[in-house]
């Protein structure tokens, strides 16, 4: 029997539905969630099924609706919330930073937050500066927090279940360029553990970390460099926090070449944690300092040719990578 | 840069002292140019030839066109995603709008911005904005600005009802009445939050939200420019002296999807409902039936209006399509100033 | 760990039938508790036992307890940075109290919120709060759960007048009234904002606020603790029923600074303004004097409740002082449940 | 003739009053800025001098008022705006980022937002989860702000002169800790650039790259170190964000070893970039991993003993450095 696929949007939705339909506690806030189906319809039928009680269209008020799911988590409910842009985290940095990340640690283990926020990252959808950043590395930042960045369909639903069961404010980053990808997703309840890494594909000559809509890019390079006879590795973390530095850094130390790629900024961001632990883990068997790839430091411009230049491609990360196998 | 279409007469009237007559044959002219151009930016998306989305302010031509015609060309505007008409109101040129649009360097933001970012230092544009409530502030702060460096200009915030979501609304309220500074938040109120009616979304009542705070407030019918011309002017003439802040309710209507993708609109609200907002309350048509029974114009002398202001937007469109990209090697310039 | 006092006999007589005298006379040893207990924190300051500051709550005992004791023990309550008040009159043991305040394990954080962050699930207590306005959202999320899981649960939502400042109370409020939610905020005003005199900071009125979102509002003399109680249990009641949430806004005032170490007041306010409040409008004293008045107690049964009070409040600042820190192995505990 | 020294709280203040001497522009808004000088007294004197009109006491709206900077500054003005703790710069960053970063770019060079948001970091004063943070790393992943993280009184006059000059959003961290340090300030009108490293120690054996209150930390473990022999350096980014990397990197070659130090926490934050920084540029002259110490990866608890723990002391910084030495 062919394996079915799904996109990764639906994918994100069966994983909604099954935990909906698994726990009454669950229920969805945010911005055009019920009829819409938010504008990337990655909701659509779920108010139909669950009602517009556990499928919750909020005002524009990305502050407020966190904040409520922090106290309704605390309360007994397990909500997920929608921010439709990533760019509009921004609103919502106390709620999920100064209260959810801290209630169960500054109550002394009492209360607990087991919330998820789903939002988007990413860029080249032509939507500009304020509609295509990926701000995931702030929330990796930030102890209390678990931070998911899914690569596939597979993932999205197995690690977004785990999310949703975790008790713990966790946010899960959605690539919205990647809605439309397939790829196989079992109809089972499968569940997979946050802070596990999976290598996507073997290699010996050098590794691609690489998180989220990257993850494909460093698969299409790890195609183009076999064709020239170097043989990649391309390890996708999965979380940010937790993170499996231990894969992480086998993986370098048995290529002894790495470069790192993430959609979002680098200064300061996830290509800077990966490579400082890849480069301390791994320091005696790397052949050459790991390379960091991520978006261009610029607010992501609205023009198509200069967006595109912003963002690591197949093309980039292969020369990059010969360059560095030479 | 040449610019193929002039620069409308400069927003604003201000302070002329026009007649009656001139002074709406211009308005009505600008109402039909934010018409076609939104018309224009259909076709683009529809032919493939505007990357990403637009919002279209079709319907809603009498706000920004009644209120910017009582600013002066010094006073500043903010916009927001829906901002085309507010920005050719405020005296932005069409082509260059339309190079924007495409993400050209003849563009206002050299085609950085695109659709949601039109800004513009000459015509007091201080950009548009793709945050929901992104531009409370700003205008607010530009109020602080006028005021303490001793000009007289005044500000006006354009936003969606939708924005009545958004806290920091309340907080530069608040501010700007303690402070009594020249700023008019303008509400327009089109009846969605994007696929959500504003019932479902606001609870208590639009005024309400600035009477909380001691603010000056009106409403006003958003499709009788006239109405809205002369509510706003005494608005602005009362900031301008001194006398501080307001909040005018504009009720209006988008004619098309909230962005040019949203084709199949019937979950959320009906043909009918669109179809009544068109024919009866159609803000270009009200003007037009006005300006024929003052005997300003008869119908063929509009007619010709439209045809004027088509032609040019058709030469805009054109330079658009045209003109060149900005270089690649742009890409990293002006980050830092 | 063994607490030396026990607990307050539960918050809340809202559904006991106590009569009218045992009612009035638990409210009053409440508030004499509270002033007592926070008399120890200026204290334990003073003599250097106490980390950090802390924000004293005297002055305004007559809200807390007046609402809390309205409150049923599963109802909830969020709390602010001057929270001592509400956790106590919300039933929290002043020796687990005064434990967290001088960051030992036997405190109800284990020492790790100290002061601004006692937070206990047996109470209904959802947490006092650091960030000016940063229990809004909780209080009206655990509305939302007590709405949802079908429960009759009530919130009480306290806040300082300062919050008003806050965009997110009114993304809340227009929540809490679209959805009916059953939690009330009380707005304490205590005529502060930390140095400044809320009049600098807050344009129009503070019930103005609420009424915008067409939520059912009310006004009350915070001294006056019958009054709070009456009225609070009204809206508490209401809110229970399905009815929606409410805002209490309770006029009140803080007798010390704005934390411990603030001595110096005079450059805000006078040493008369402050004499006057505690001379005309003390909480305590109003009630006593009608406690005595209606007869149900004289004089030397009031002084004995005090001593009676002193006595446990002492008890447990003893107990505090000699319970042991955390291990500093505890460290990384509970950053992840 | 002796230096003058003045306290950090001092030389900010001095930086300040001769900016807005000098530029008629220059505002500050705040919380209880004015007649209270804020709660650490920083600003104490200033509104006698200058004016209500321009030390303007705000309602408790970070997220408001600093918008109002924004746009004041793109209408001609040159605010500075204080947000009492580096925590609440949550409500602030959609105002920050969003906004005040992306202006310049997105007009495509046509407005300028001149605005410097002044702010602390800083743990170990027990004031528990939400007023102890350092999250000054979020603010360096952002192109369009420019982040100062002075040391020294010295440091923190030139360098706030210089925000306030500049002609983009700049955002200066000041460690409420340190606020009564002193040192030599002169009464000159002097600036010191932005993205130039400081060698506040020189040294052989090792590099301790510090940022902030931890720039004191270092000095004192390089003391102790001293006395066993081990020769350190210790260089201060002063900006994190334009960064001097080149001067980070030759001490590195220089000395071969490099912890790198910042009160932040160490994941996907400053240490990481840092390291990453330095990993990569001294690669083939290391020694040793480049080592990070930054704050634990806990909420800042509130009692005494546990908060300790979880701050970088110059007892462990000399413990690492000198096994790292050996
Ligand atoms: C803070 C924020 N949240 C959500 C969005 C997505 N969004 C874009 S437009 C819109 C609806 C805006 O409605 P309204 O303010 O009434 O303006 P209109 O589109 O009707 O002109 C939404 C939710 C956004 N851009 N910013
Ligand atoms: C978001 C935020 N901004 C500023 C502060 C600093 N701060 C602590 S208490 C306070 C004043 C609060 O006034 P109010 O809400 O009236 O409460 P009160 O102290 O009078 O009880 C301020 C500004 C804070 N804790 N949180
Ligand atoms: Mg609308
Ligand atoms: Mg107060």
């Amino acid at each position: 029997m062919p394996e079915r696929e799904l996109t990764f949007a639906q994918a994100v939705r069966e994983a909604l539905a099954e935990e909906m339909r698994r726990d009454s506690r669950v229920c969805i806030l945010g911005e055009d969630v019920a009829e819409a189906g938010t504008p990337f319809k990655v909701l659509s039928g779920l108010v139909e099924e669950f009602g517009a009680k556990r499928v919750v269209d909020t005002p524009i008020s990305e502050a407020g609706f966190t904040g409520v799911a922090v106290g309704a988590a605390m309360a007994g409910m397990r909500p997920v919330v929608d921010i439709m842009f990533g760019d509009f985290i921004t609103l919502t940095m106390d709620q999920m930073v100064n209260q959810a990340a801290k209630v169960h640690y500054m109550s002394g283990g009492h209360w607990k937050v087991p919330m998820v926020m789903r939002t988007t990252l990413g860029a080249t959808r032509r939507s500009a500066a304020q509609h295509s950043q990926s701000l995931h590395a702030w929330f990796s930042h930030v102890p209390g927090l678990k931070v998911i960045l899914p690569s596939t369909p597979y993932d999205a639903k197995g690690l977004l279940k785990s999310a949703i069961r975790d008790e713990n404010p966790v946010v899960f980053f959605e690539d919205k360029m990647m809605y439309k990808l397939k790829g196989p997703v079992p109809e089972d309840d499968y569940t997979i553990p946050l802070g596990v890494a999976d290598v996507k594909r073997e290699g010996d000559d050098i590794t691609l970390v690489a998180t989220s809509s990257m993850v494909q890019v460093a698969l299409g390079a790890a195609d183009l460099l076999d064709r020239e006879g170097i043989s990649a590795e391309v390890v996708d973390p999965r979380t940010t926090w937790p993170l499996d530095e231990e894969t992480l850094i086998d993986s370098a130390k048995k290529t002894s070449r790495v470069i790192v790629l993430d959609e979002g900024y680098g200064r300061y961001g996830v290509t800077s944690e990966l490579a400082a632990v890849i480069a301390e883990g791994a320091f005696y068997d790397l052949d050459a300092p790991v390379k960091r790839m991520g978006a261009m430091h610029v607010p992501i411009p609205f023009s198509p040719l200069l967006e595109d230049a912003t963002v690591p491609t197949e093309q980039n990360v292969f020369e990059v990578a010969r360059s560095m196998c030479q | 840069m040449s610019a193929v279409t002039s620069k409308p007469e400069t927003a604003g009237t201000a302070e002329k002292s026009t007649s009656e007559k001139e002074k709406w044959l211009h308005a009505h002219r600008q109402m039909v140019s934010i018409r076609l151009f939104e018309e224009q930016v259909n076709e683009l998306y529809t032919r493939a030839l505007m990357p990403g989305l637009a919002h279209l302010y079709s319907g809603e031509e009498a706000v920004a066109v009644g209120i910017c015609e009582a600013l002066r060309i010094d006073d500043y505007i903010t916009s927001t995603h829906r901002g085309h008409g507010h920005c050719l109101a405020k005296g932005a040129a069409p082509d260059r709008m339309f190079a924007e649009l495409l993400g050209k360097e003849a563009g206002y933001c050299r085609g950085k911005g695109g659709s949601m970012h039109i800004a513009d230092p000459a015509t007091g544009n201080l950009g548009a904005n793709a945050i929901v409530g992104g531009s409370v502030g700003i205008a607010t702060g530009a109020a602080f600005a006028a005021k303490n460096l001793g000009t007289d200009r005044v500000v006006v915030c354009f936003f969606g009802e939708g924005a009545l979501g958004q806290g920091s609304l309340y907080e530069v309220m608040n501010l700007a009445q303690l402070w009594k500074l020249p700023v008019i938040y303008v509400c327009e109120n089109n009846q969605y939050n994007e696929y959500t009616h504003y019932q479902d979304t606001t609870a208590g009542t639009i005024l309400g939200r600035a009477v909380a705070f001691g603010i000056e407030t009106a409403k006003v019918d958003g499709q009788d420019i006239r109405a809205v011309n002369k509510i706003a002017a005494g608005l602005i003439q009362r900031a301008r002296s001194g006398d501080g802040p307001a909040f005018l309710q504009c009720d209006t209507y988008r004619y098309s999807g909230h962005h040019v993708g949203d084709i199949h609109r019937e979950y959320y609200r009906s043909k009918h409902e669109e179809q009544l907002w068109k024919t009866e309350r159609d803000p270009i048509r009200l003007l037009g039936s006005w300006l024929i029974e003052q005997g300003y114009a008869d119908a063929p002398a509009l007619e010709t209006i439209s045809l004027e202001a088509r032609k040019s937007i058709e030469a805009a469109v054109k330079f658009a399509i045209d003109a060149p990209y900005p270089s690649v090697s742009e890409v990293d310039e002006d980050v830092y100033a």
